[in-house]
């Protein structure tokens, strides 16, 4: 299997539909362990990057994240800006000047975004973070690509491994971010920033089961 | 949710046009950038102060623009962060060969936005540097946190910070003066009421008609505990044993007391609490050197306070009498 | 009721024991009087400007109060005018050959204690004048009625009547010049919420969510009609036009505005009203010579604003530039 | 009929009584058209003017009243302090040196109140102030002393006077006081301070009708 530029933009602007669905779950989700906003920081800046993709006049793919990337850091602000922003803008590197990618692409493109969101956070798996969702998702990709899975099947134990790091988030005080400063006050809330790092992987899942179908 | 503003959106934008249009003599707002800098900024061959966050903590931070404080401030959508796009452009507009420093609340958006702005300008090689306010005492410290938030305390550093800037003070001489201030300031604050950012249009939490929120930040989040209201004399108490307790004091200290206004809070209320805190210091043999009370860091309408002590010493207290002339904070 | 208070008797008695121990620099309490004077007041041979009225309009009036304002503030019980005995000491306190001037807003409650206190001081051979300010719009006018209430525009009677006292006018000259501040002056304001009385222990009416109330007093009073919410540019021009409906101005006229903040409202959103404020008075022409936003004139914690608009000529100019140094008002 | 000077007293404690009783009406009143606060102001009054009176050691009914009148102008502040109190004052002269007041006292007492009142207050009746109940209290009061009709009946119908003068504060719009700034909108509610006048009266009736019985 393998994504065009075509494809891949199309899949970035499902990602900008499903966070505009999911804005007021996210936003409240922040709201217990926040400051409410990460549903409205998600949503302006996929807002903005489906409206940059619109007008894109690149095929290459690197181009294009690198895009994603500066236009989520240029339009969020709040914790999620850098973060995410930082992920693409790393994810860009590696598929520079290509115009189609494939499932090896995705992995070192997942690699280098949990990186850049560890450079860029310094937080580690148990921080209750969108990291502990992405980390686990990335390990799971990993390994299931080593053997060969079918892409459905990766894909879908993927979202699924981001889910299940959704739910670890909902037992642990969070140790960095905004939560933190709740202490042990944030325990049984989900991390909203895992809760939209799944939605981004379930969105991938499903936008290419229905590619290939 | 009540408010007096036009569409949501355009909140900060509007607010940025009225404050520009209501002291031209302090400041100018950038052109397609929400920043706000000093009047008269060209070639001023000092250390450049910057600051900002994200909107609804007014006056923080465009009414500390001017004289013998700020030099830009950088106005993020309420409760959010600016981009590193705003505060570079912050940065070059006040930057010259004496340097920029940076004095950022200690919240990750704004500590990781502000360290890419300061990536972006150091490329251009521009002279920045950096310092994290980190004064509220209600949040447990670690290293492996995210650590204490910056709140009201971040006044008395853009103020004492700003007066080593104007007095011509080398960059890292105002660095050091500016860690100075955050290794002696402690705060904590309480909260009666939340607030409502205008995007989303309801409030974060809810507060019964006989609770108080403890150890709030002022985004609107919730605190590190909840109680039943207490008179003025314990909150004051309260506030103060957990401030002492992270920061003692001796007998002789001399400080800076600060009773910061969260945004609904009656200046009759904040006075009542400074009746106890100024005779709780006084008791400890503690000498109040000076007293700032108003709304200096507010959480929009929240109805609550915040009290911050600041240690001094004798550079602190000469800095922090120096001259300073802004839209919000004047000393003549 | 959530107040960050002691006993309600006690709130006016707390505040002014917190703020003189805010601002010794500036101000003293009279033992046993709710009434602060000058701290440099004695000898000063200058017209000495005493205000007051009831409390909960924190800054208004003891904020007020120091160089280039205020001598006196008399402080009565929350919203209710102080009594004569405690305007009398005041009188007395900052008293000398050059006179008294008396600042009194226009309530039936306020004019017939300073009218008992000033005959109390005439009977000791006290040189006292007074003035009534009655700035606001929002109240008809008739010489058959109480006639129109005082509010935010008493600021401006401060600042200018203090600055042309502190340069030595006579008191005549002090009170002209008091007078062509009233003159020029009108103010009306809007709510969004009640207020509550802290001895009352609940609001004096309530508002709907979609609701505002127009043309409100600074007591918690209700105004003169409720209206649905409106947008900041509605509140800012409906406002306006009301004023200049007063007050004509044209093309070239000089004004200074305020808006001002009666307690519960985020400094941002006085910024947004100041944007089409600002914007209405350039498109008629009119030179907007400076701006005064903030809390200055409060209702507890109510959530609305006023607007005020003073009109200048050389004179007033002058003298609303002249140092002033107060808790709550400086100029630099 | 005749009052001495510690019925005086105490006819004065009972009125502090009622303004007691009636000090969250009067205060629900002042808050439909005024600032609410009429029955704090009253009832702080008269708090402190029983406590003087616990105290004072003169027979002289004018000495009483001029205590009355300045313990009411220096403890109420508000408007209803000086009018009460100018009220008490002037009334304290023409019964200066007297240990017992009788029927013709009392009309001079309040022909004197109701002057000080006016010249304190400015209003003239049909302004919607206490005003509205006193003067038609006073000349109920003149008329029927002048027709030497029997004191319980003239004391009832003083106060029912008044009690219609409270009625009428119903019907018309307020021209003094806080209540003006209301304009129109002040009409359908009573005045507060008429409540409180005809609160005064009808204690006078009531306790000199027990004082007799
Ligand atoms: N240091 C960090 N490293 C990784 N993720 C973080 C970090 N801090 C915060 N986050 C993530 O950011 C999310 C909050 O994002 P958002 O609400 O948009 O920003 P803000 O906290 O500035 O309002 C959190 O739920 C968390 O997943
Ligand atoms: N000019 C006046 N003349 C007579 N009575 C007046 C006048 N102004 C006000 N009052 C009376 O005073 C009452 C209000 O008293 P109160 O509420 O105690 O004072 P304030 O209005 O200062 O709060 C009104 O109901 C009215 O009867
Ligand atoms: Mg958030
Ligand atoms: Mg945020
Ligand atoms: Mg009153
Ligand atoms: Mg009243």
């Amino acid at each position: 299997m393998s994504l065009t530029s075509n494809q891949t933009i199309l899949l970035l602007k499902e990602i900008g539909k499903t966070l505009e669905e999911h804005k007021t779950l996210l936003t409240e989700l922040d709201g217990a362990i926040g400051d409410g906003d990460h549903g409205i920081n998600m949503n302006k800046g996929f807002t903005a990057v489906t409206k940059k993709l619109d007008d894109i006049q690149t095929e290459d793919i690197g181009h294009i994240l690198k895009t994603v990337g500066m236009t989520l850091v240029s339009n969020v602000g709040g914790a999620s800006g850098p973060l995410y922003g930082t992920a693409f803008m790393k994810a860009a590197v590696v598929v520079a000047g290509k115009n189609e990618i494939d499932l090896h692409d995705f992995v070192k493109i997942m690699e280098e975004a949990v990186e850049g969101i560890k450079m860029r956070g310094k937080a580690v798996p148990g921080d209750k973070t969108m990291l502990d969702a992405l980390e686990p998702a990335y390990n799971t990709l990993y390994q299931a690509v080593e053997e060969n899975q079918p892409i459905e099947d990766i894909l879908k134990k993927v979202k699924d491994a981001a889910l299940q790091g959704v739910q670890y988030t909902e037992k642990i005080a969070a140790k960095k971010g905004r939560a933190s400063y709740l202490g042990e006050r944030s325990i049984g809330h989900q991390d909203p920033g895992a809760v939209s790092s799944y939605l981004i992987l379930d969105t991938i899942y499903k936008t290419i089961r229905n590619i290939k179908d | 949710m009540k408010k007096i503003i036009n569409k949501p959106e355009n909140v900060v934008a509007d607010m940025l046009t009225g404050m520009s249009a209501a002291h031209p003599e302090y400041l100018k707002k950038l052109d397609n950038f929400n920043v706000v800098v000093r009047k008269d900024t060209a070639a001023s061959q000092k250390v450049a102060l910057v600051s900002g966050g994200g909107s609804g903590h007014e006056p923080a931070h465009g009414g500390f623009v001017g004289k013998g404080m700020l030099d830009a401030a950088v106005a993020g959508d309420v409760f959010t962060s600016p981009t590193p796009d705003q505060i570079y452009e912050a940065i070059k507009a006040v930057a010259d060969e004496a340097g920029v420093l940076l004095v950022i609340k200690n919240y990750t958006g704004d500590v990781m936005n502000f360290e890419m702005a300061q990536e972006m300008a150091e490329a251009e090689d521009i002279k920045v540097d950096s310092v994290v306010v980190n004064d509220d005492v209600a949040v447990e410290n670690s290293t492996y946190t995210t650590g204490r938030r910056g709140i009201a305390g971040t006044i008395f550093v853009h103020k004492i910070a700003g007066a080593k800037a104007e007095a011509k003070g080398s960059l890292s001489e105002v660095k050091a003066v500016a860690e100075k201030v955050i290794a002696n300031t402690s705060s904590m604050g309480i909260a009666l009421s939340p607030c409502i950012v205008p995007a989303a249009g309801k409030a974060n939490f809810t507060l019964g008609e006989d609770e108080m929120e403890v150890g709030m930040g002022i985004h609107g989040e919730p605190g590190t505990h909840r109680t039943k209201i207490k008179s003025a004399d314990e909150i004051a108490e309260q506030l103060l044993s957990k401030i002492l307790g992270d920061k003692p004091l001796q007998s002789h200290d001399e400080v800076a007391v600060m009773i910061n206004g969260l945004g609904a809070t009656p200046l009759m209320e904040l006075y009542v609490v400074n009746k106890k805190v100024n005779a709780t210091l006084k008791e400890k043999g503690v000498k109040v050197y000076k007293t700032f009370i108003g709304n200096y860091m507010t959480s929009l309408e929240m109805a609550g306070c915040s009290v911050s002590i600041l240690k001094l010493d004798e550079e602190l207290k000469s800095l922090l009498d120096a001259k300073a002339d802004t839209p919000a904070f004047k000393v003549l």
